[in-house]
């Protein structure tokens, strides 16, 4: 296995926020997975030490890191101990950045502290129950009526849909006119018109409140809007490539941890007097998902860096989409197949993974929608041979 | 092969199509899908096929069997298909009654058949043992001869339906001092003995099928041996490469594939049916022709077993190709219900489609198909030694 | 399937073995193989199975056919797997032949026939041409019409053994003002007509097999046209479903599986036999596997096809299958011969294994059989439009 | 795709290296594939520009650069001009390192300076004609006479064996009493009862000049044995991971170029009236490929990072080897099949790189090997966990 490259700053990180894993979460999980949602008060417990948010700038109580590699480590050691339906990244990496990248000044000082703290739990509701994750069949629509907006539609499928306490909303801003004028309203609980559906089981990560939306005529102030309320559809293109690159951390993570569960109960279990780890079938197999797993390792540890140097662009990132979440699939797939029909049952950790990882395929983009990114710029005019890529 | 038809076998075909337009529809499959009305569901679907005198067709004339040529059957499974109805529970009819009327006596025969054939007795099969997983001859559950009762201890696994089973048939250790494939016996035990309890298994779909069978001290009348004591090995062996031919699953993949047509024909994606799309109609197609290609295979290899051959490597290759292709198309079905895969129907969802949630449920359950049954390994290391002498 | 036979059916295994026994033989084997021989000796072997009559088992019986039921093809296709003899050229006896006896005159039957079946005349095909590839309405080669006669002028490509044929079937357009597909004849020409020049094509494999042959104001005389003018496409559309039936190539796949069992038993690797090796056996048990559920299907097929059904889809499925097949078989070769595989023995090697070249040369040159004959792709469309109505 | 990492130095050797490769193997490719060897000059000229060996120390004439960028710079541009079959890599970066890790001060003053300057070229003769790869079963004995070793055997498939001035030869050296003692002689051209075989035709990389060569009691002086007579077998192993990133470097670096041909080809060839790069089959499989060929670039690049480091483990080298070599086998065969005919003609190139690229799989040890020695670190006791890795 090639060595990674983490600083002394970042592997101290990293124990640190093992131990807290090991106190808070550990212990608690399971019970989390029974009620369906993680108790609020944990996020409050990562803000506390400062393991929620680390990019924000001290000013907001971050540390004003933004090293990608502080959110790999949050991302795989909560992988490691079967954390990962607990929605700390969606939080901190995926939501807040639009508060960042597009809040004002006054915006961000109102919501970023306390969403460093974990006062506040974010949440980003786009999908619609007719129009999938397809953005130009939405529905939803906000009216400008002067000093405000007033916001009607239903969003489902919404992650922290339960806990959170601040929404960013998508909707249409000028349905006649102009399809593609899209805005992103800052919905706060509480905010007449606001509900929220039961929560939805799901078949995996079922400790994460994933519900329905519902707005009904809801006023967002003027001072809720982030952004210019006609861009928010380039707004939300432009985190894709992080977005992707998130999910392909926690997917080759999830990946890493279904082959080392599996690799466990080979050598320990056997079949016909020896080892299910001594069979050559076994071996093999192994063999080839360690290597698919370790070149996968590479390539994403590779992206990010890029992007830490903020070149990663949003075909690479599809690239690592498509590849960890195949591979995550296989993984798991092959991993049940090697554990016969323990690897069938509830109480065996690869039971729960194989459960969330089929999902993996299609949210975020599936993985036919992934390729056509590819395809397009294997396809481009530009394209550059790999010779002059030095 | 329709085109060869005779005017004959088209008004047969006529006749089934009939009985399933009267017999079986909409509600009734919605019954035996859900978990609560399952049993009682099935049972009726079962007698409404006694009744017609279809409920057996590969059984001989003389027990309850249909006389009918390979095309009939052909032709009923197909139909069968297009009507999206399911087959009746193997246990009793696919399983244990051709042991019974093959090996037991003509008490038993008179005893168990009709049970068998009307749906009033639900079996379960006892054959894995914890630990023993498909390795049969590993297995521990002991019964000891006490004047003309057997005394029964011991543990079976992942014993399907146990909690709706009557009776049970189990491989008992009768001498321990044999080989391991001698001493053993195939005995019938009613569930409701004293000694018998049945503790749940939750698998991984979240589900009740399965069960674990304690027998503490359980008393059999010697009177339930089939055949010799000693032999039971013997009978598994014949039933199991019955089993493995039952298992091919052709007919339940048809009725996915079509199901997965009708909807994809209504759902749109990005404006246009999903059926469009090129990959979805590649995915059909490769699926299809390898699903035609195993048909012909199992009518062949039926064909044999009706001239009075046994099926030997045959019955695992079709165990092998049959539940691959099953999990091919509960993955297809997966994806073309895509996000709506992902949610539990207890919730009481208003949105989203009715079917995303048996997609969920048979792609889950289905992961077991290639381990159960004798795990595809162990199905080519016997395709490897007795099919190619290797 | 074996254990089915009746005393008739192993008395005709007897008879067929024994012809080969007396008729078949290494040295000849050899002959067929190498470039310089494989003419005379391919003809010499098909004049032996004309001269017992069993050229050409798949005609009707009054042409010359052999009246066999299928499962006497059967047997006989397996003793030639057995014996590891190839089969007879099929551009006469597969391609050809069936068109003039289904669609030709009397007169053609009497002038073509008996020269294809005692092997008198050596046949190609004349569809593909430069740039269509396997689209054969595209096609350019004109024909027009000047008395008696029709003066022809275009290309053919990719004409299999064209160095070798005395006569050429070939599609030429002859209306160029219908829609393309309606405006085709079917013309039987003579390879020494004037203007006709062959140009020899290198192959992936460095071998010749493959020309390009050239029509300069050739002269055909119309009775050479099979059918009615403008019809050929519809004559052409049987062959071809019969000729992806003919590709499915199963006979040869057995034949390099025996070779390869023979060879891998004899040949050491670390001190025990290549046979002994876990993965090989999973590789010949998945292939073995593969094969016998498409022969199974290839019977019925051609069951369905005596009894007047014409193959549609099915042909697809048959050669899609059949040339994946074959591929995997001749990359399971080349994997045994390993090293020695890569050598040409053209430059006569004392060392090494005498079969290397041979699984060289057949990995290589199977290359194609996913291309030609309607690539896979094209074969993908087909089952998805016709079989399936996607 | 991602950028990589040359530093500036690196650049401009490519853009020299690249002038030099126009100037003089592009010409002469073709002429040297048809005599089956590289001209001897070829060598001397690289030498005369400091291109033929980077690493050596300048008292020896090289650049005293040991960074293994140099070398995949070298590597990539040469396949980059489908220049694979000169042997300059074999020379310069699998053979010297020999005598510059075990040769004394006096053989590399003796040696090195004459190899640099691409005056003596070199090979290794390992291979026997009936051991295969098998080091064990060894047969050519070298005898301590005194002041000279009397080596006697033969070897096969050695590449540069005709053009070679200084083979390297492995030998046992005490086979009686220990069949592990193994020895490196240095043997020179026109040393006593030193020949060669003729050059052997190959199916892939036809320039290259493989033969066999006997050694028939040739008088090795003491001097020109490397290091300790009894540890070659040691020194054999030590360089095993160097060589299979050469390999993984190789690889992929032709896996990079058939992607570039294919879709090069895939822009300019119509099909049905649209270029095949606007079907979806087309786009679906080269964003596939591209993902996994960029993902293995990171993965090697990162090889060689680590390599540099002098901490490239054998078995992470080994999933290199293993990955880019299945991964060129899967782009070839994909190249060729959406070349369609074309593909299938040797006049374009996708087609001689499909020849040269299935013995990737076998040579160096085969996919299966590579699979056994990744199993063995997957299972080791010692095994080191994700989140530990870093």
């Amino acid at each position: 296995m090639l060595p990674r490259d983490f600083t002394e700053e970042q592997q101290m990180f990293r124990s640190a926020y093992r131990k807290f894993l090991e106190q808070e979460v550990v212990p608690n999980i399971d019970t989390w997975r029974e009620q369906g949602i993680v108790d609020r008060e944990m996020f409050k417990k990562a803000g506390d030490q400062g393991f929620l948010m680390v990019w924000p700038d001290e000013q907001y109580g971050g540390m004003g890191d933004r090293d990608f590699r502080f959110e790999q480590i949050i991302i795989e050691e909560t992988a490691n101990v079967y954390g990962g339906d607990w929605a700390n990244t969606l939080h901190s990496r995926l939501v807040a950045p639009y508060i960042d990248r597009f809040g004002s000044d006054e915006q961000k000082a109102r919501f970023l502290p306390r969403c460093v703290s974990g006062e506040i739990i974010l949440a980003v509701a786009m999908t619609e129950p007719d129009a999938g994750s397809d953005l130009a069949g939405m529905r939803a629509v906000a009216k400008d009526m002067g000093d405000h907006w007033l916001l009607s539609g239903n969003k489902t499928y919404i992650t922290n849909g339960i806990n959170s306490d601040l929404v960013i909303v998508a909707a249409k801003t000028d349905p006649e006119n102009n399809p593609h004028a899209m805005g992103l309203f800052l919905v706060e609980r509480g905010m007449e018109g606001f509900e929220r559906g039961r929560n939805l089981k799901k078949m995996g990560m079922k400790a994460q409140d994933t519900a329905e939306l519902f707005f009904n005529e809801v006023r967002v102030p003027k001072e809720n809007v982030l952004g210019d309320p006609s861009l928010g559809f380039l707004y939300l293109m432009e985190g894709l490539a992080e977005e992707r690159l998130i999910g392909a951390c926690g997917f080759l993570s999830g990946a890493q941890k279904a082959f080392e569960v599996t690799r466990e109960f080979c050598m320990q279990r056997k079949v016909f007097g020896k080892p299910l780890s001594k069979m050559q079938n076994t071996q093999f197999k192994m063999a080839e998902l360690r290597t698919e797993i370790d070149v996968a390792q590479a390539y994403v540890d590779q992206c990010v860096a890029v992007h830490n140097r903020g070149a990663l662009t949003a075909e690479d990132a599809a690239k690592a989409k498509l590849y960890t979440s195949e591979l995550l699939c296989r993984m798991v797939d092959e991993g049940v197949q090697l554990h016969g029909g323990a690897g069938y049952m509830d109480e065996y950790p690869i039971s729960r993974m194989y459960c969330d990882a089929r999902i993996t395929r299609i949210f975020a983009g599936t993985s036919e929608i992934m390729k056509l990114i590819i395809a397009r710029e294997v396809f481009a005019e530009n394209f550059v041979e790999f010779v002059d890529r030095a | 092969m329709h085109a060869t038809y005779s005017p004959e076998e088209r008004l047969f075909q006529d006749q089934v199509r009939s009985f399933l337009r009267n017999n079986f529809n909409a509600e009734l499959a919605a019954r035996i899908r859900e978990p609560e009305t399952f049993k009682a569901a099935t049972i009726e679907w079962q007698k409404k096929r006694f009744a017609k005198g279809w409920v057996a067709p590969g059984w001989p004339v003389e027990y309850g069997g249909c006389a009918w040529t390979d095309t009939q059957k052909y032709i009923f499974d197909g139909a069968l298909a297009e009507a999206e109805a399911p087959d009746v529970p193997p246990f009793g009819l696919k399983m244990v009654g051709p042991v019974i009327y093959t090996f037991g006596n003509e008490e038993q025969k008179a005893r168990f058949l009709p049970g068998i054939l009307n749906g009033d007795t639900w079996w379960c099969q006892g054959y894995s043992e914890p630990g023993a997983g498909s390795d049969l001859v590993a297995l521990q559950t002991r019964a000891e001869r006490d004047g003309d009762d057997y005394i029964i201890n011991g543990t079976k696994i992942w014993t399907t339906y146990a909690q709706h089973a009557d009776w049970i048939f189990a491989l008992v250790r009768t001498d321990t001092t044999a080989k391991p494939q001698q001493g053993i016996s195939f005995l019938l035990i009613d569930m409701r003995s004293s000694g018998v309890s049945v503790a749940p298994i939750t698998s991984i779909d979240g589900e009740h099928h399965l069960n674990e069978v304690r027998f503490d001290n359980v008393r059999v009348p010697v009177a339930n041996r089939i055949g010799e004591e000693n032999k039971g090995w013997t009978y598994a062996k014949a039933l199991l490469t019955h089993e493995r031919t039952a298992l091919s699953g052709i007919a339940y993949c048809k009725q996915v594939l079509n199901t997965v047509r009708r909807l994809a024909a209504d759902e749109n994606d990005d404006g246009q049916a999903l059926l469009a799309s090129p990959t979805l109609q590649a995915r059909m197609a490769d699926i299809e022709m390898e699903l035609m290609a195993l048909e012909y295979t199992e009518l062949r290899v039926l064909a044999a077993v009706a001239k009075g051959g046994a099926p030997g490597m045959e019955s695992s290759l079709l165990k092998l190709k049959g539940t691959e292709l099953q999990q091919a198309v509960q993955s297809l079905q997966f994806d073309v219900a895509g996000l709506y895969g992902s949610v539990l129907p207890s919730t009481g969802l208003a949105m989203g489609h009715d079917y995303g949630d048996r997609a969920r449920r048979e792609y889950m359950f289905g992961r077991a198909c290639t381990i159960y049954g004798g795990s595809n390994e162990v199905q080519k290391n016997i395709i490897a030694k007795f099919g190619l002498g290797l």
